[in-house]
């Protein structure tokens, strides 16, 4: 257990160390949410499944989702269709 | 290494990675990816203080004795810390969106710089960031 | 050498912190949870409210009216995220549709999220999950069409009906309970058979109610945020 | 789950009588291997490569050590003269082996990248500093008089081969060194003897035996003869003089090899000799005569000068090696007292003090290297605003000369706070005051050393100067952040000399992660240096957020009283740095010592003189008569003993 644990929390460092260190937004965003999967993990891990789900849901998905969009709606989604309206 | 030792120092790395992205960084997104890391790490801190060694997820099944339970009492914190945390990321972003309608950058110093160009444009007394918002 | 300064404060003042936290923490030991009030907690939470679910049993039970100050929060956040971007729209409505595959796999998706997240939300009392967890599933179920085709209309409308009877269910509910006992938001119905998908009281109402108020608040927060304005 | 299990008694798998063979047959072949190599970037690589898989084996060793095991024995012994002579690992021989092969690691680390390439007489550099590497490990591991006394010889002898390699005056220096030593060698030598005399043995157990067999006077004589043998390799105060030229003028990375642990051999002999086999309490009740002191206070005295003097001597360097170096001898003092005050406290505060020290002084050599690299030159009146040209060096030199004078948050403090802390409760005020003494002239002097290598004004010819190559800074930055860590997390620290003080006996030290908590006072350096660094950051992260107004000139955009200076004009002040301290202890520091030692040389050379005209002058039948006479007296003598 705790090489997995271990394990995990390096994965879920690395993630946060790519979310600083990534030039790219997107990337940046999608960094983060790995970063809250491998958080979800170690609730589960710590016994705490209740706040597992929460992570994965709202942490994983939901931030996730949010940030790109915005990210969209800013234009700095690489391609993406707000481009040509920046002002 | 313990457990406990990983666990914390994957916390404080949360926290401090978060804090680095919100205080050295000058792009607003990144700012507020900071925050969300730094909440991350209070999360994790917080479950994993309510840790106990062999003990069952506080979720009853037949034929077990309550003692055996992790803590449940930081869990339901951290529950509605992740929602709140999402609500505060909902707002802040829409925050983000605006300032980007407004300025049209999203760099911290850049926008500061408008702002007070923009305070010195109005002179004194006038309302600052409102007025050359649709521009 | 133009922000060398500020890194390196920066990174001194991290430093600093980090050392403060490795103080704070090196004095807390691990696995040994005291439980002052955990320990009172999960003896009597079962016994109480019925919900086996122990997390459950405390943020509706223990903390209702606490959970009611959170959904407020959330839905205050919602509301401000609205009126921040109230009117400008302009954004990302254009944007054309996703492919076919994707297309065609978010309304393949969206009965299967909507079970999903009924699922969870009816069994926050027996299993992991609630009202929150298959709140923000059920506003994925209702987003995930709008992110294959940004054109297709989101019915804030609707979404704000339902997030306001929720709101109001929650607070009803809490009010009924005043009835029977002296207290706000007293779980009442009697606790059932342990196990029972009709058991603890009014906890599964409750978390009903959150979860239509979370996942509505949800969608409509994204799809304003997103600029998916059209049909509202 | 069962990995882990496994993995918690692993040691007690490996065959523990292999673990020392290992180490010693693997630097054998090192230095045998490198001499074959010789010179070239791949045998530095596969040095570092080994060092590193010998601080592997150590690492399991300690393990080991740690579990309560008493020692690691070899299985190599010999018969010599009916004298049993073998070899085997305490945990006190443990602790300085670590300190050997990690400043092993670091220095050839340092030395296989760009700076060995560049080296014109790198020549054996690498084989002999492995050679250092395995006479070290011979003598740390030795099990009785006898093979500490060989590898005390073996130390000295492959000292001198490194010390030579540079050539130029490093060999004067080396030769005065050998002179010392063999001196030194000599008299541990007649003590050893003693030793036999008496017990007819040469186990550590007969020197045991024989001091209590040996009368009062006996005792002392035995004393001062492994005092002063041993007190001649840590340079203890007047056997000093050949320390500092011998190790600064030693090239590179092999002068911070040196300086981090060669000199410390000294005190791990004295320490394992006086302390572990004597025991304080014989050297404490072994009263000078006439006098209220006892043969440990004079010790006790003998470091505190030691401590202070050659600090003081520092100051007047212009030399950067040599400033470093005789705090090198300072600093000796500092652990001597240490472990002579004989608490818990006292012990570990010493032991931890080596450890410190090898990290810091080893950090601060490998950067005034990095400077001579570059820049051409040690020498202070030389240099001069370097820290544009050369940040991390900067940022290595200035978190080593914290450490050496001993403010947090560097783990210079931890030591030295334990070492006063223990002078205070051992009621010992006098010599806290020298320690404090000492204190104040290191940083005096480490002040100059870092303003007139960084700071001021840069020099024209240092305009184009490059930052050294990462293959330099990376070891010297990894060595001060070793420093760094240990100081806001002492208890790594002295988790390592733990194993050290258990083997000298004596209570232990209890501690935790932050430092140490004990009945008469608390030390916990995470709050300490948390909330130094952290007040520091914060001030500094406002200062740059909100009043970031500065006027950045260029080094060469001075002006001085309204008056523009071109950047020939030198207004960087280096020269002559304390001109009122230098003229109060100027008369007063140098001389006499020196003048001792040269008149012992004329003495020696007066005699060797004499002798020499015996031969060249006499004649012939001056040898007949010489002859005959001691012939009769040998054949007499003969007739009548038996």
């Amino acid at each position: 257990m705790t090489l997995l644990i271990t394990l995990i929390t390096g994965v879920m460092l690395l993630a946060a160390i790519a979310v600083v260190v990534l030039r790219g937004l997107l990337a940046a965003v999608a960094a983060l949410a790995a970063v809250s999967l491998a958080l979800s993990v170690l609730f589960v891990l710590l016994r705490a499944p209740d706040v597992a789900l929460a992570e994965a849901a709202v942490g994983a998905g939901l931030s996730g989702v949010l940030l790109a969009l915005t990210l969209r709606r800013v234009g700095l989604w690489p391609g993406g269709p707000a481009r040509e309206d920046e002002q | 290494m313990s457990t406990g030792a990983v666990l914390y120092a994957g916390a404080i790395g949360l926290f401090l990675i978060g804090c680095y992205a919100m205080v050295a960084e000058r792009h607003l997104i990144r700012n507020i990816l900071g925050l969300v890391l730094v909440e991350s790490g209070v999360n994790l801190l917080l479950v994993a203080v309510g840790f106990r060694e062999n003990a069952a997820a506080p979720i009853l099944k037949a034929g077990q004795s309550a003692g055996m339970m992790v803590d449940p009492l930081p869990q339901a914190l951290v529950l509605t810390a992740i929602v709140i945390g999402f609500g505060v990321l909902a707002l802040a972003l829409a925050l983000v969106v605006r300032v980007h309608q407004a300025y049209g950058t999203l760099d911290t110093r850049e926008v500061a710089r408008l702002m007070r160009v923009e305070r010195e444009a109005s002179g004194p007394g006038a309302a600052g960031p409102r007025a050359g918002a649709k521009s | 050498m133009k922000g060398y300064g500020h890194t390196a404060a920066t990174l001194l003042f991290l430093t600093g912190l980090g050392i403060l936290l490795i103080a704070i923490l090196q004095a807390l030991p691990f696995g040994l949870a005291p439980m002052q009030v955990g320990q009172a907690i999960v003896a009597a939470a079962p016994g109480d409210t019925g919900a086996d679910n122990i997390v459950t049993a405390i943020l509706l039970g223990y903390r209702g009216l606490d959970t009611l100050g959170e959904v407020t929060i959330l839905f205050v956040a919602a509301a401000a995220a609205g009126m921040v971007l109230g009117g400008a729209s302009r954004g990302g409505a254009q944007a054309e549709n996703a492919g076919f595959i994707l297309h065609s796999a978010a309304y393949l998706l969206f009965p299967f999220l909507l079970v999903l997240g009924a699922y969870i939300v009816l069994h926050g009392h027996l299993t992991p999950g609630g009202g929150f967890q298959g709140g923000a599933i059920l506003a994925a179920a209702f987003f995930v069409p709008v992110l294959a085709s940004p054109a297709s209309p989101f019915n804030h409308r609707t979404a704000m009906l339902v997030e306001g009877f929720a709101g109001a269910a929650f607070i009803m509910i809490g009010l009924v309970s005043l009835v029977g006992s002296d207290a706000f938001l007293t779980p009442f119905f009697g606790k059932g058979e342990a196990g029972a998908l009709f058991s603890a009281g009014s906890l599964p109402l409750l978390y009903l109610a959150i979860g239509l108020k979370v996942g509505s608040e949800l969608a409509g927060l994204m799809a304003r945020v997103s600029g998916a304005e059209a049909g509202a | 789950m069962s990995l882990l299990l496994r993995r918690r008694f692993f040691w007690e798998e490996i065959d523990l009588m292999s673990l020392l063979d290992i180490l010693l047959l693997v630097a054998a072949l090192l230095a045998s291997g490198l001499f074959v190599l010789g010179r070239g970037s791949f045998a530095g690589w596969l040095a570092t490569v080994v060092y590193g898989l010998m601080l592997a084996v150590l690492a399991i060793a300690g393990l080991a050590l740690d579990s309560g095991v008493a020692f690691i024995p070899s299985a190599m012994s010999f018969e010599i003269l009916g004298r049993n002579l073998g070899w085997r690992l305490d945990g006190l021989g443990w602790f300085f082996a670590l300190l050997t092969v990690g400043a092993a690691f670091f220095a050839s680390w340092y030395g296989s990248g760009e700076w060995g390439r560049k080296q014109k007489r790198m020549g054996l550099q690498h084989a002999l500093l492995a050679l250092n590497v395995l006479a070290m490990l011979l003598l740390l591991s030795s099990g009785d008089l006898l093979s500490l006394f060989i590898g005390w010889e073996l130390v000295s002898w492959a000292a001198f081969a490194i010390m030579t390699q540079g050539g130029g005056p490093a060999v004067a220096a080396a030769y005065r060194y050998m002179i010392y030593a063999l001196a030194g060698a000599m008299a541990v030598f007649a003590a050893i003897m003693l030793v036999q005399n008496v017990t007819g043995g040469l186990g550590f157990a007969d020197l045991q035996t024989a001091i209590s067999a040996m009368s009062t006077a006996q005792v002392w004589v035995l004393f001062i003869l492994f005092a002063a043998g041993f007190g001649v390799k840590m340079a203890l105060m007047p056997f000093h003089l050949w320390q500092a030229p011998a190790y600064s003028e030693t090239p590179g990375a092999s002068s911070a090899f040196l300086n981090a642990v060669s000199a410390r051999m000294g005190l791990f002999a004295l320490i394992l000799v006086l302390v572990k086999l004597t025991g304080l309490e014989a050297l404490g009740s072994l009263a000078i005569p006439f006098t209220f002191m006892s043969a440990k206070s004079a010790l006790m005295w003998v470091a505190a000068i030691t401590m202070v003097v050659p600090t003081f001597i520092a100051l007047m360097q212009t030399d950067a090696r040599m400033l470093l170096t005789w705090h090198g001898i300072g600093q000796g003092g500092y652990m001597l007292l240490g472990v002579l005050v004989g608490t818990s406290l006292g012990t570990a505060g010493g032991l931890m003090h080596v450890f410190n020290y090898a990290t810091y002084q080893a950090a601060l050599f490998l950067a005034v290297t990095a400077v001579i690299h570059r820049a051409g030159t040690s020498d202070l009146d030389e240099l001069g605003g370097l820290i544009t040209r050369m940040p991390w060096t900067y940022v290595t030199l200035l978190m080593g000369i914290i450490g050496l004078a001993g403010l947090p948050p560097m783990n210079g403090f931890v030591s030295k706070w334990m070492i006063y802390k223990s002078l205070l409760d051992g009621g010992q005020p006098l010599l806290l005051i020298m320690a404090f003494a000492a204190t104040l002239g290191t940083i005096l002097s480490v002040y100059k050393l870092i303003h007139n290598i960084f700071l001021g004004q840069l020099r024209r010819e240092h305009q184009h100067l490059k930052e050294a190559p990462v293959s330099m800074v990376l070891p010297m930055l990894i060595l001060a952040g070793i420093g760094f860590v240990t100081g806001f997390m002492p208890g790594l620290a002295l988790n390592i000399t733990d194993i050290a003080q258990r083997a000298i006996g004596g209570d232990m030290l209890p501690h935790h992660l932050g430092g140490v908590t004990l009945a008469t006072g608390s030390l916990n350096m995470l709050w300490v240096v948390g909330v130094l660094i952290g007040a520091i950051g914060a001030g500094a992260l406002i200062f740059y957020l909100l009043g970031n107004r500065r006027y950045e000139v260029h080094q060469f955009d001075n002006y001085a009283g309204g008056h523009f200076l071109s950047a020939d004009i030198r207004y960087h002040f280096s020269h002559e740095f304390y001109p009122g301290l230098a003229r109060v202890i100027g008369p007063w520091y140098r001389g006499s010592i020196v003048r001792a030692e040269q008149g012992i040389g004329i003495l020696v050379n007066v005699a060797g003189d004499l002798w020499q005209a015996v031969f060249r002058v006499a004649y012939t039948p001056l040898y007949m008569l010489l002859v005959v006479v001691l012939g009769l007296v040998f054949t007499g003598s003969w007739g009548i003993v038996p």
